[in-house]
């Protein structure tokens, strides 16, 4: 093999600590290299013309590029490679930026180090042989897990670009935390009216089939052709018959229910359309508080349905939905901010969160839109608003910023004085992160026209004094000891990964920070990809957003996968496993260890062999350390090219 | 082959590309210094790593073996941390009735968000091989030139 | 033997349905047995039973595939034919299996050193406790407890755990499960540097003869072991300690988890290299962190080829 | 005339020593519970009193060698212009194996017939070979696996070695067979043994005795190409079979190898390892087509190659020294013996019409 040695400088960042005229030095000593420089920035254009030139005048048919992490650039070379004739994977990349020059300063070490490197990736190449891809049918439906506006915008672009969308919502309504909302920053226009058209576009557009109240019960498959087991919970209503009249949810004798759209102001019945916009508007039954279900008794909502649709026998119901692409817009939840003793850990009626106070304000909501203290039902005069409840706080596992807040609490500022012409708003922050387009007027005009009261502190301790409830914090910028009364107090409560998250992200196979957030493919380049091929992220799943950031990646979301399915067939990765016949006793150890069941047992002249069914194939490689002689090996990291790196690094 | 005049000891990590590559990336990307012993080898998941790797590079002679991968349940292959949790307990296990020392080789997770985290794991397996010191080495293809050698001597 | 009469009655029976029966008949010396195929009605007149059928059948077992195989087995024994049969690599309808209560099996390494150098054997008999041989014109008398291999002394598995005819009573094992590994305990007090340097000077004088591999029952490769292959290519032909030691990791690794410690690894070994140790040390491990011993149920799956999320005995350091 | 001297026991060992001021002395040890030829050790027993595990084979013909090591290096001009140095890499020095026994050294000139033959020497044995001297030491036991009278050889036997030594009562005779053997007996430690020859033929003509009725293999060259197309016999023979390699390795007249090139870096070897006949690898073709694809074809060969085909080329010397270890240390207890035996008394079953 001639192998050309490429020893990226990356400006100064690797040159800076690495002497990338040394490593190519040390290069053409290594077996097979018959061509070694240094460059500028390889990724350029100029620097991949540089290989590409040098490969034809070389006659190389081996590359080794040293540079940053193949995470970031293996494929622009492989591409660069094959622009000049060569096999994709006839090319290894050195990473002596982010391992080496990044991580340490000593010239010496780190010009060794890359040489190891370097040494490494030149060993393992002498080994690589060209692969070729394999072209396979997909299947253009795109699953969408989560029908808030993130998966809302996805599911309405997918299917206006075409594609068959399979939408999927765990509450029996798509909506979301949006459709809790009262208004929206920073133009104060009413949530409802924007979210509920595109609601009702999800529910009649021929191209969306809707499963609420469902959840993902089982995923299988890959890229292109995916399996997925998703489960029906029983309302034990047949919403083929609902007309969502309402009848039901006026008779009902159980009022007790727990309001989850209402977040908990309020109570509603056992039987419930969770509100008057709900998509699909269908009642369901709270099996919890239903009489006729607990107890056996009662069986009203069943006598006055005028479509008799209520079934009390109704059971968990699975579909299968075969698509070829799948999102993730499973959204947040509230951080649960009672762990703060210092607020009263939920003792306190009149401290509520931001998110109740938004029900409050809502003119559907269980108060018609007046601002009550839940204690005794007296308008507030002093609302004190207390923000990062469970954001940028190590103390409670949560340092990260929500990044939502300081807006929402703004426009609850503004909107309590709108309520409440009489009333002054208080506002503890430690920022104001008010980043967005017209967002930092928008604080301002709180602060100036709406005259709420901004004070940079936390607070420390909130006490009951008579009917009121006395706020303690400290001012930081006047170095002074803050006391207020207050009438109300509310929390803007930081978002956590929804509950739930990580056993989604296990089945799709997707990866999540110790938050829980599910990890895109690159922090900067691949916002809305996951590492696993045709599984793709939008919403606060991935981290917390406001409403134009989710729509956004909701879109963004959308448009990879009508990328995606833009080809008729797609290319499978061949860095999968292939069984050496010859070696295979067909034990069937690979069968039992692939989780994948990529691997089959076949007949073969009489003898039990193994075989890799490649589009299934994820290239884990499993397999290959399982089986004892080696017949079953890992295309592109078989046993002999990962033994001639260890024999590289370790000539003793 | 001495490493770097005696300064370094030879440390090799196998790392899972999705996980601990990538956290090693991301620490790299945060500029968390680290000491320059370790050189990654990159396979797909920490299920393809063949416990026999790991005994081969220490009887090829290096000072320390550290293997990572993603945590258990983030597999990117779902199962494959699980298998390679299994195989490397055993191995760590076995290793010292061979007389290899016990901290010569360890295994961990390290996610591809925990840059910091990987920092502080090769920081401490580095300061711990080099506790240890250089690894005996055992006798390998150039014995034979030893016995040539003392032949040539009488 | 007491049973041996049951035991021939039982295969003469069954031998009209059966290809060959593996038993075993004296060797090239009185005191040696040998792997003995029955194929004929006379053959079975052959047969022997006792404490010199050292040799574990069941490794001949996957090269007969096909074949209607009957075979006697030892409780060791009748382990590696579960793991087999676990496996895959055999069927049980073409396996018909003979038990007997086995009392322990002689090592040959340590009668050689009782004897010293004897010469030529004339006669072996077994008596109740000692094994009577005459060796260069005297009679000597070997205490069984002398002799005997030290797997029968940690054997909790006397008799066979599957059998289609079983001859005899069955016997409880001699020993408690937990002295089971109280060699390896000793070996491991040894100091790491003393054990690094004893495998070095042990796997100096291995020949490469690969005996220790194709003895064992489970190393079902054949043909197709790493050992002497390019691709991949993890060891080189050459003489060294490195590459012979690496050989046996490799085996014990592979058999990780489905080693039935019947010993024949170390037992075929012409140098008499303590292999066992390493398997056992691999067992001990597996026992511990999985409670799951191989050759035992032939429905189980092995340890390594299974996982469960949350792992009871694993500690993951916190790294 | 040869020269005969007379040792004390006691002396073995400072003899030794001595020795091995211009020699490798190899002598028999125990390294664990194997006897082996091992490079003389003053803090060692020497062990004398039965044959070793393994005979003296690799001290001629090692496990592996060396045959030639190679460097590439690269032209600075143009880096794919490479240059391949390769060098023989032949033995020197001076080696004496002591105590060796009769059967092991006679192994030795069964590889003298392929490796230094008229049409073809092998450079790297033959370097070896010659730098090589052999005290064997005849045997005072036999055992059951013993048959060196059934291939033309004895307990006495000195065909192979330089020095013969022959137990005495409080020592051994040393008896030169060789000019080279000659010198070594020149030391102040040895007396002039003349006068013990008789008890030493006494000896020998007793231990003779011990083994027994001997066996006439005439007929076994053409026997065994009588049963080689009977595949039912080999199987039945070869059914207990493992197809390991410790018969061949064992052997001291298993004289065949295989060479393999290992490269690291820049540098590489050409080694030649043993390699036997019983494994499947033996004959594997790159195709996959395996010419002796099962055990039976492959222990055919082994016994046909020793009793039959050697010695069809080399004037009907069998090539097998009788020694005995491909028995004893037969995991399977396969007895070659057995095998030749019941080819020679082979009887075709009568066809049927």
């Amino acid at each position: 093999m001639k192998i050309g040695v490429f020893v990226c400088h990356c400006g100064s960042n690797i040159e800076g600590t690495v002497d990338t005229a040394a490593v190519a030095a040390a290069a053409r000593e290594f077996p097979g290299v018959a061509f070694a420089t240094d460059t500028m920035y390889t990724c350029s254009e100029p620097g991949q013309e540089e290989i590409v030139t040098a490969i034809k005048e070389q006659q190389l048919d081996g590359v080794v590029v040293a540079s940053c992490t193949p995470r970031m650039h293996e494929q622009t070379f492989r591409r660069t490679v094959e622009r000049a004739g060569l096999n994709r994977y006839l090319f290894e990349m050195a990473n002596i930026r982010e391992h080496v020059s990044w991580i340490g300063k000593d010239r010496e070490a780190n010009t060794n180090k890359a040489i190891d490197l370097v040494r490494m990736s030149a060993a393992k190449l002498l080994h690589n042989r060209p692969l070729l891809s394999k072209k396979f049918e997909i299947n253009k439906r795109v699953l969408i897990i989560g029908g808030g506006v993130a998966g809302i915008q996805a599911a309405l672009d997918c299917a206006e670009g075409g594609l068959q969308v399979v939408l999927v919502e765990k509450t029996s309504s798509i909506g979301g935390k949006m459709a809790k909302l009262d208004k929206t920053f920073p133009t104060v226009d009413c949530s409802s009216c924007i979210l509920g058209p595109r609601m009702v576009d999800v529910a009649q557009h021929p191209n969306i089939t809707l499963h609420a109240y469902s959840e993902i019960d089982e995923v299988s498959g890959y890229v292109g052709n995916f399996e997925v087991k998703v489960k029906k919970k029983a309302t034990y209503v047949d919403w083929k018959k609902c007309t969502g009249c309402g009848v039901c949810m006026t008779k009902c004798p159980s009022r007790k229910a727990t309001d989850y759209f209402n977040e908990g102001i309020g109570k509603t019945t056992a039987i419930n359309i969770p509100f008057p916009q709900a998509i699909p508007k269908k009642a369901k039954i709270d099996a919890d508080f239903c009489m006729k279900l607990q107890k056996g008794k009662c069986g009203i909502c069943e006598k006055i349905c005028p479509t008799g649709c209520i079934d009390y026998s109704q059971q968990d119901e699975y579909v299968t939905e075969k698509v070829g692409a799948i999102i993730a817009a499973t959204g947040f939840d509230l951080f649960d901010w009672t762990v703060y003793g210092e607020y009263g850990a939920g003792r306190y009626p009149d401290v509520i969160t931001s998110l109740q106070y938004e029900r409050m304000l809502s003119a559907s909501g269980p108060t018609g839109g007046h601002i009550k203290r839940p204690s005794d039902g007296r308008e507030p005069k002093n609302v004190v608003f207390i923000q990062c409840v469970g954001s940028r706080d190590k103390s409670v596992g949560r340092p990260y910023c929500t990044g939502f807040c300081c807006m929402y609490t703004a426009k609850q500022a503004i909107l309590t004085k709108d309520h409440l012409p009489e009333s002054r708003s208080y506002v503890f922050y430690m920022d104001i992160r008010a980043t967005g387009k017209n967002y930092d007027e928008f604080t301002r005009r709180a602060m100036e026209e709406y005259d709420a009261k901004y004070i940079r502190g936390r607070v420390s301790m909130i006490y009951p004094k008579g009917d009121r409830l006395l706020v303690r914090g400290a001012d930081t910028l006047m170095g002074t000891q803050v006391e207020l009364d207050a009438d109300l107090v509310v929390l803007a409560v930081g978002a956590q990964a929804a509950a739930g998250a990580n056993q989604l992200a296990e089945k799709l196979r997707i990866s999540y920070d110790s938050y829980g957030f599910y990890m895109e493919g690159h922090p900067k380049l691949k916002p809305v990809e996951t590492n696993t091929a045709g599984v793709y992220l939008a919403g606060s799943c991935q981290g917390p957003k406001d409403i134009p950031s989710s729509v956004s990646q909701g879109s963004a979301a959308a448009a990879k996968v009508l990328g995606l399915f833009s080809k008729d067939k797609l290319e499978s990765d061949p860095q999968v496993s292939m069984v050496d016949i010859k070696r295979c006793i067909g034990c069937g150890k690979c069968m039992k260890t692939c989780p994948f069941g990529a691997i089959k047992e076949i007949d073969f002249r009489g003898m039990k062999k193994a075989e890799v069914i490649e589009t299934i194939c994820q290239g884990c490689g499993i397999c290959t350390s399982t089986c004892p002689q080696g017949a079953v090996q890992l295309q592109h990291f078989t046993d002999n090219q990962i033994l001639s790196e260890v024999n590289a690094l370790c000539q003793f | 082959m001495p490493v770097l005049k005696g300064k370094e000891l030879r440390i090799v990590g196998f790392l899972c590309n999705w996980c601990s590559y990538g956290g090693a990336d991301t620490a790299g990307v945060g500029r968390f210094t680290q000491p320059t012993d370790l050189r990654i080898i990159r396979v797909p998941c920490s299920g393809r790593i063949d416990p026999l790797f790991i005994i081969k590079t220490l009887m090829n002679g290096a000072d320390g073996v550290l293997v990572s991968g993603c945590h258990p349940r983030d597999c990117h292959y779902a199962e494959g941390n699980f298998y390679a949790r299994r195989r490397l307990e055993v191995l760590h296990r076995f290793l010292p009735i061979l007389g290899f020392e016990p901290g010569r080789f360890e295994y961990t997770w390290v996610s591809a968000s925990e840059g910091q985290r990987w920092q502080q794991v090769v920081t401490r397996f580095t300061e711990q091989i080099h506790k240890l010191g250089p690894a005996p080495k055992i006798a390998g293809p150039e014995a034979s030139k030893t016995l040539r050698q003392m032949e040539a001597a009488l | 033997m007491k049973y041996q009469q049951e035991l021939k009655d039982s295969i003469r029976k069954a031998l009209p349905d059966l290809d060959v029966v593996i038993a075993w008949s004296s060797g090239f010396d009185p005191l040696h047995a040998t792997p003995h195929f029955i194929r004929r009605d006379e053959d079975i007149d052959r047969l022997e039973i006792g404490p010199l059928c050292v040799h574990n059948l069941a490794t001949y077992l996957p090269g007969l595939r096909g074949k209607k195989v009957g075979i006697v087995v030892k409780g060791c024994d009748s382990r590696s034919v579960i793991e087999l049969l676990q496996e895959n690599l055999i069927k049980r309808e073409d396996v018909t299996i003979f038990g007997f209560p086995c009392t322990g099996v002689v090592d040959q390494t340590k009668v050689r050193k009782a004897l010293g150098n004897a010469g030529r054997v004339d006669f072996c008999q077994v008596a109740s406790q000692t094994l009577v041989v005459g060796a260069g014109g005297t009679e000597h008398k070997l205490r069984l407890s002398k002799v005997l291999a030290d797997k029968c002394f940690s054997c909790q598995y006397p008799n066979a755990l599957l059998a289609d005819h079983f001859v005899g009573e069955k016997i409880s094992p001699s020993v408690a499960e937990e002295e089971g590994y109280d060699d390896l305990a000793a070996f491991e007090n040894m100091p790491l540097d003393e054990r690094f340097a004893f495998w070095q000077k042990e796997m100096d004088r291995c020949i490469r003869c690969y005996a220790c591999r194709n003895a064992c029952p489970m190393c079902v490769c054949r043909d197709h072991c790493l050992a002497e292959s390019r691709d991949p290519h993890w060891l080189s032909q050459e003489d060294n300690v490195r590459d012979k030691w690496m050989f046996q990791l490799i085996h014990a690794y592979h058999l990780a988890g489905r080693c039935t410690e019947c010993g024949e690894c170390q037992r075929a070994c012409p140098m008499d290299i303590p292999l066992l140790l390493l398997k056992k040390k691999m067992n001990k491990e597996i026992k511990e962190l999985f409670q799951y011993e191989a050759g035992v149920d032939p429905a189980a799956t092995p340890p390594l080829l299974s996982f469960k999320m949350e792992e009871e005995n694993i500690k993951e350091r916190e790294w | 005339m040869a020269k005969v001297q007379f040792i004390k026991s006691a002396d073995v060992k400072p003899w030794l020593a001595e020795l091995a001021q211009q020699h490798r002395v190899f002598a028999p040890a125990y390294d664990g519970e194997a006897l082996i030829f091992r490079p003389f050790d003053p803090e060692l027993e020497v062990v004398l009193d039965r044959a070793a595990t393994m005979p003296p084979k690799k001290t001629v013909f090692p496990q592996s060698e060396m045959l030639v090591d190679f460097t590439y290096s690269k032209d600075p001009e143009d880096l794919s212009r490479v240059r391949i140095e390769a060098r023989e890499t032949l033995p020197e020095g001076k080696t004496l194996v002591f105590g060796s026994r009769p059967c092991d050294v006679r192994g030795f000139t069964m590889f003298d017939r392929v490796y230094l033959s008229e049409k073809m020497t092998d450079i790297y044995y033959q370097a070896r070979r010659r730098n090589t001297l052999f005290i064997s030491l005849a045997c005072s036991t036999i055992e059951n696996t013993c048959f060196c009278h059934w291939v033309g050889s004895d307990p006495c036997d000195h065909t192979g070695s330089d020095v013969l030594a022959i137990p005495v009562s409080g020592g051994y005779l040393l008896e030169s067979v060789t000019v080279s053997g000659e010198k070594l007996l020149d030391s102040q430690l040895l007396a002039d043994g003349a006068s013990r020859k008789a008890e030493a033929d006494k000896f020998c003509h007793e231990i003779a005795g011990l083994l027994g009725s001997t066996r006439d293999l005439s007929q076994a060259p053409e026997k065994l190409l009588a049963v080689f197309d009977n595949m039912e016999f080999w199987e039945e023979v070869s059914a207990k079979c493992l197809s390991c390699g410790a018969c061949t390795y064992l052997c001291p007249s298993c004289y065949c190898f295989n060479i393999t090139d290992e490269t690291s870096g820049m540098k590489g070897k050409r080694l030649r390892s043993w390699d036997n006949c019983m494994s499947a690898q033996f004959t594997m073709e790159a195709s996959g087509h395996n010419p002796r694809p099962t055990k039976a074809h492959r222990l055919k060969n082994r016994v046909g190659h020793k009793f039959s085909y050697y010695p069809a080329i080399h004037g009907g010397v069998t090539s097998c020294c009788g020694c005995g270890r491909c028995i004893k240390s037969c995991p399977a207890g396969i007895d070659i013996r057995e095998i030749v035996l019941k080819a020679i008394n082979f009887a075709p079953a009568a066809v049927e019409e």
